[in-house]
């Protein structure tokens, strides 16, 4: 597994940075689920994030910034037979992708949306963002952030996100096992994973002393209202599958099942011009 | 005089049944056998509010584009009688009900019981407006068999509607044609056997269709939404994936997407909706993913008239996003080359791996013309790779050409990396120098085969003369519509606007007077003159109050500038 | 209170439109609080709703489709004395707008949103949009729309708006007092009304039967979990503000005290060059 | 080459301090009594990748650019001796610590037990940098006082860390002199006064100040954020109100919002950002609010090179937004420019009530120039009614410069009514096409007052000469740089670039050669020269790797060109 998907470019994440428990655990599900390169697109936000692009050998679209949820849309409708991976940053997903991850999570577009939740803008050398808490003092926030954070799970259960987990980027094994679960979900899929930036903003002391598992605390991930409880925790940090409803993937509705799929099509099919002309004559 | 032009007008207010009324008028004078063209003008409002549709039609030639003056008027209100009588010819005359007459003043009005004659027929008070138009067709001795195939076409699958407008119809002829001595022409009828009525948005449609689209999204936006709606309706039938996006920034994104994937994908939109897409612009410029975008032009700036026409994206057009890139800007000036070009948009797109922004604007969208034949093309895959990759492939391998075989995700043997960073042929991000050089001559050299091809066939020649009279886009079918009133004018249509054709559009003017016509404010397509011919225009005429310019000024511009 | 706010221009909805209920209901709101036209601002989007601004006569701004709300949060920072009025639809708020309405919501910024939500595109002549229940007909979904659609007023709560609400038009004294109430609450407030699009999707009658006011039904506004579960019926329609809390207002904790609000400032008043330019010597 | 004119480099890996010691470096050089100019490179990358800093300074006269033969080398890794030794000089030398020069085959390299030297003082090990800086001051016998001056100018507000700094600067200065000899210059030491140190960013934060900027909205992007991070730090000593909104469509709409209250708003961004504005740019010219955008560009197309410069977004500052309206696109060439045009940018805006482009870009925006003195600017409120409005007062009256009085609101008696749609005087919305013609007419009539400003004010003119070089932005700075090796050049810089000085070009330019050059791919001024002027260059100089034109290849190509 150790050099499963793997572009042979070397990482270039700050020594102790999350990403590298985020690539870990995502090359370890896609080789547990048996999955080939050819099969698997990463589409990547702009953002320290982003470079796992760089680093995960499948096919991969590295989109402008706020952009990788549709992009991604865009890819499984064109080729639903695709295994289709977001990575995205909580600057990307959460300020200016927003619109895009809770109406895709609305659609239930089979797209798999990991969020590298760093709390902070990194690449960009360190700002405040939508899921910084109050406080803060950041490059942009000099006298410590006054805006009031996200609540991330409960804006995407709020969302009708069929599927809702939270990972950390410590925990490979548990979140390896969170993408797999993710992966198999019919439908679209999102886990928040807490990916400290040792640089801005170093939050692996407190993550690792709230965090506790879901699994282990007999959460059933079918109810939802227990999944909203969970959410509001405000003194510990649950990590796991929150929820996770079976319902129609977009996919499936929304494409005509008479044809091949729109990046399947054979384009030497013949269109029904005439059928089509007759209600202009 | 004798029915070998005419021009109608039905007006009313906002959901009065204007538009139908002036597509049955359109329709059914096809089917006598005119060439027809129809265009309408309604405010950005549900109800309320003044709207018209204008039916010109002709028995030699084609009717290209709408008239100042008129034959007759179907008024639904006083307000239409107010606002066009004016216009009405010699011998014109207006149609309606009796108490539509009885509280207007214009003289030449014919009155009729419309309303009385609806409500003894037990129809809905609006069918009115089918009354009229039928009672019209009775005033000038039209077919009525042809109305009524009219009524029935328009409201297919609608079959009780249909008959109901059908009785409405008859009783409306009737009434009519008790006073067919008022007209001063009569409508000619003779079936010229199977033709279209064709307005330049479901051309476009059919274009992209004809053109292997398998993907379309889009954001709902006045005057572009009638493309949404056609490719909704015939998702089945067609095979095309169907999306409404959340904002236009999600659709463009969703057929980036689809097309990397492999689709042959499309996005339309307006003004409003393509500033938004100025980012992604450059994203599928700088992944060298195939992209067609529609821009169906409206009168700006921003919200600006959203229901009335302009061109005035077309500098936006050729420089929109940050950054410098290979596009390509395409302009059809009727619904045959809407049809044509949209296919050819994707065909571009997919041969270049470059976006193609295709120029429409309200006018051409939504206005109809009579089309006997649409020409016969059809999709080209371009450098695609599919099933199993040549070993080392590369997606942005450098090549003599610039365009790299592209393969799709999914291919065996290929990692397929498409990166809006600088990169390497493989896709890798890269900042060396020497590596964005190659990368950017790369991409440029795109352009160089794409500037013949402009040059080839970016511009077309109609007439001769003395002058020559230059535009792009649908002022194409006003400028055909004044070239009938005038002699010694050579009309030159620029149809790829990027990269501009500047030695076939020198050519073509060569040393003759260079006149300039546009629908905006500030002279679009002459700074293109200026820029790529260093020649300044002789004579400028533009119009930018929202509406198309009409043959009649056009033609008293070229007369005044002639020299 | 007939003829207040009124500019004078009749409107042009259709007849028996909801929009009608909402101008109603803001006029006679502006009127009960003794506001006068100078000291409030309209921003409105583009849409059937949009045309308020031709109606009410206070201050206008009629923005672009889906930015009305990030202007109207200009319009308070700079002048937070202002009343600020946001009038948005469902398409405008819901979807092209939807990351700057939660994202106000979050920062509390001081402005009052009344979505005119008649779940559809209006003004476009009736398409599908994020309110429109699955399986409706419309010019862009003429085989039934096969998207979920959202839960505004559980987005709007999982935000962290201070103040959710949601009223119906054909009950324009009660909208009347919310829309008071929203204007009486410190920070952002937010208003999903019910109105119906009688010509493109009319849903008066099946409103009618559902809904009944949460001022009856014993709901405590302060209690978030609450409103959650009101936020979450489907059988019923519940009017009345679901959730109401008082914080800071962002205005109150991004603006410097020492200095005048942005828009009132002194051009005259020196800029303390010297000072900001000591750290480039 | 005594010590009149020298230029240094620090290089080594993100993280490692090569922007801290550089800077130090630069201020150091200011100190002793130096011109200087600083620059650097870096990857978009937090850690890893390779980065430099540029010092350059000049005894008489001013340092405007980078050099590509360097002095001296403080090299933090192998990497840095690798890539840079080759530009030495003669006599030039590299300083590292002796592990790095172990590892490294360089010639003329000074090793010294730098990082012994700073664990011994119980440093933090980053602090070889600024032992490396001070040896290396010491071996060019500069001042040690002045270098510890830098330090604890750099160091503001970290007293401690300053301290560490100063002294591990006073051991590594200690080691370096013992080698004086090695170095074939020598310092010069004569302090001119307190002089400033100001890279473009700051220079445009400032001048926005001056112009009295109280609200400013941002959304953070390279290489722009730093005008974001100077007033999020100075907002309370400056009285202006800091946002950052959740993208850049935000906060463009925030700010056009607070302009439409009455701020003085602006907003900042780099190419993807300005693309996403492209909308509310229309949306500020419809409603006539003021409003100031910048644009630090950065290489394009897309992402690109994001910490690369590039002069790529002129013609879509220009064109940028559907539809077609009046905007002012102004392009500072140096900071005291930058601080000049910010100010000025914001009284256009509010003089004309129109937006306003101010071009930057990453070499003018992230690089250092000594500057004297900034000139004296402030702010002039254009026509603004506060308290009571006149009787019948309407946000849009027609009037013969196009300008209406703007009140605010909260003005007593107005209805202050801003409209997106196309409106009438008070704001309500038209379709009227005569009143249409009359508002595009008066937004129009703005445009010819500001084309005489353009031409009186537009264009700048240095020394004279057979040949004209024509530039725009930063390329002034290398182009001034080139011209010292130069004789018989006139450097002709345009500041305004829309509406454009053609005028005023052509009169600077006269009957001479005309020569061209930029930092993209497309030639955008000589576009816009062929547009204006009707005239093609007579040679264009491009470079689009994300670099800026290095004086050397400038002024060669001059050479080569003079005709
Ligand atoms: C349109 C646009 N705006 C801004 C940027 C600059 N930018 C790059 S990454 C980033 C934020 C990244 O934050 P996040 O998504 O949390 O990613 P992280 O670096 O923390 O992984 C920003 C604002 C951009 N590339 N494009
Ligand atoms: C950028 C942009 N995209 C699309 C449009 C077209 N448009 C105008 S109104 C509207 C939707 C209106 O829906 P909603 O907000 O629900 O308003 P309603 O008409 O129902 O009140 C759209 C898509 C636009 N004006 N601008
Ligand atoms: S800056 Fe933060 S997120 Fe980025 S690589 Fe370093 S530790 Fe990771
Ligand atoms: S279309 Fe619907 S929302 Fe618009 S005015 Fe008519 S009823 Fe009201
Ligand atoms: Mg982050
Ligand atoms: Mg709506």
């Amino acid at each position: 597994m150790a050099r499963a998907f793997d572009t042979g470019v070397r990482p270039q994440w700050c020594p102790g940075c999350g990403n590298y428990g985020v690539l870990a655990a995502v090359r370890g599900a896609l080789a547990e689920l048996g999955l080939r390169r050819e099969e698997v697109v990463a589409v990547a936000g702009i953002g320290c994030h982003g470079r796992v692009t760089e680093y995960l050998d499948v096919n991969a679209f590295h989109a402008i910034h706020g952009r990788a949820v549709p992009v991604a849309e865009g890819v499984k409708l064109a080729n639903p037979k695709l295994t289709v991976l977001v990575h995205t940053g909580d600057g990307d997903a959460y300020a200016i992708g927003l619109s895009h991850l809770l109406h895709a999570a609305r659609r239930n577009v089979g797209i798999k949306v990991i969020v590298h939740n760093n709390m902070v803008y990194a690449l960009t050398t360190g700002q405040a963002g939508p899921t910084t808490p109050r406080g803060l003092r950041t490059r942009s926030t000099p006298y410590g952030s006054v805006e009031e954070p996200f609540n991330p799970l409960l804006l995407l259960l709020a969302s009708g996100a069929t599927f809702v987990a939270r990972g950390f980027s410590d925990d490979v094994q548990h979140l390896k096992e969170l993408v797999k679960r993710a992966i198999l979900h019919k439908g679209f899929a999102v886990i928040d994973v807490l990916q400290p930036c040792v640089t801005f903003y170093d939050t692996r002391g407190w993550i690792r002393e709230r965090a506790y598992k879901l699994e282990d605390a007999g959460h059933d991930p079918r109810d939802f209202r227990a999944a909203l409880e969970r959410s509001l925790e405000a003194e510990r940090v649950p990590l796991g599958v929150l929820y996770e409803v079976e319902k129609p993937a977009f996919e499936e509705l929304a494409l005509s099942p008479e044809h091949p799929p729109p990046a399947l099509r054979d384009l030497k099919a013949r269109l029904p011009l005439d059928k089509l002309l007759a209600r202009f004559e | 005089m004798s029915g070998d032009e005419l021009a109608i007008l039905v007006g009313g207010p906002a959901g009065s049944g204007v538009f139908a009324t002036g597509t049955i008028a359109a329709k059914a004078l096809v089917y006598h056998g005119y060439s027809v063209f129809a265009t309408n003008e309604y405010p950005s409002l549900i109800r309320g509010g003044h709207q018209w549709f204008l039916v010109a039609a002709r028995w030699e030639g084609s009717a290209m584009a709408h008239r100042r003056r008129l034959d007759a008027i179907l008024a639904l209100d006083e307000r239409t009688v107010e606002l066009h009588a004016g216009r009405l010819k010699e011998g014109g005359f207006v149609v309606c009900d009796e108490r539509v007459a009885a509280r207007s003043r214009a003289g030449n009005v014919v009155a009729l019981p419309l309303s009385e004659l609806v409500e003894e027929l037990g129809a809905p008070p609006v069918a009115v407006n089918v009354a009229g138009l039928a009672a019209l067709f009775g005033v000038l001795g039209g077919n009525l068999e042809a109305l009524l195939a009219a009524i029935r076409s328009y409201y297919r699958g609608r079959e009780k509607t249909a008959e109901v407008n059908a009785r409405v119809a008859e009783a409306g002829y009737r009434e009519g044609a008790k006073l067919s001595g008022r007209a001063s022409l009569k409508l000619r009828y003779a079936p010229r056997g199977k033709r279209l009525l064709l307005d330049g948005n479901s051309a476009v449609a059919l274009g992209l269709l004809a053109g292997g689209l398998s993907f379309f999204a889009a954001y709902p936006i006045t005057p572009a939404s009638p493309i949404l709606h056609f490719l909704a309706e015939v998702q089945r039938e067609a095979g095309v994936a169907v999306v409404q996006a959340e904002c236009e920034l999600a659709a463009v994104n969703m057929a980036i997407g689809a097309a990397f994937a492999g689709a042959r994908a499309a996005v339309a939109t307006s003004g409003p909706g393509f500033s938004l897409m100025a980012e992604s612009l450059g994203e599928a410029a700088m992944t060298e993913t195939p992209l067609v975008i529609v821009d169906v032009q409206r009168a700006g700036p921003s919200t600006g008239l959203p229901t009335h026409t302009a061109q005035g994206d077309l500098r936006f057009a050729i420089h929109a996003s940050h950054g410098e890139f290979p596009r390509v800007v395409l302009a059809p000036g009727d619904p045959v080359e809407a049809y044509e070009l949209a296919c050819e948009a994707l065909n571009i797109a997919w041969r270049y791996q470059v976006p193609v922004i295709l120029l429409s604007d309200k006018f051409l969208g939504e206005s109809y013309w009579t089309v006997d034949r649409l020409p016969d093309v059809g999709p080209e895959e371009g450098p695609v790779v599919r099933g199993r990759a040549p070993p080392g492939y590369a997606r942005y391998r450098i090549t003599e050409s610039g365009v790299s075989p592209m393969a799709l995700p999914g291919t065996e043997g290929a990692r397929v990396y498409a990166n809006t960073n600088e990169h390497d042929e493989l896709g890798f991000l890269t900042t060396d120098p020497d590596v964005v050089k190659a990368m950017q001559g790369k991409r440029w050299r795109k352009l160089a085969a794409l500037k013949e091809e402009a040059e080839k066939r970016g511009v077309k020649e109609y007439g001769e003369g003395r002058v020559a009279l230059l535009v792009w886009g649908s002022t194409k079918c006003v400028a055909m519509e004044a070239l009938r009133e005038l002699d010694g004018v050579k009309l030159v249509q620029v149809v790829w606007l990027e990269p501009f054709p500047a030695e076939a559009v020198r050519r073509a003017v060569g040393e003759r007077r260079l006149l300039v016509a546009e629908n905006n404010a500030r002279g679009q397509l002459a700074s293109l003159v200026r820029e790529h011919l260093l020649r300044e225009p002789d004579a400028v005429l533009l119009r930018y109050d929202g509406r198309p310019l009409d043959p009649e000024e056009l033609a008293e511009f070229v007369k005044a500038n002639a020299g």
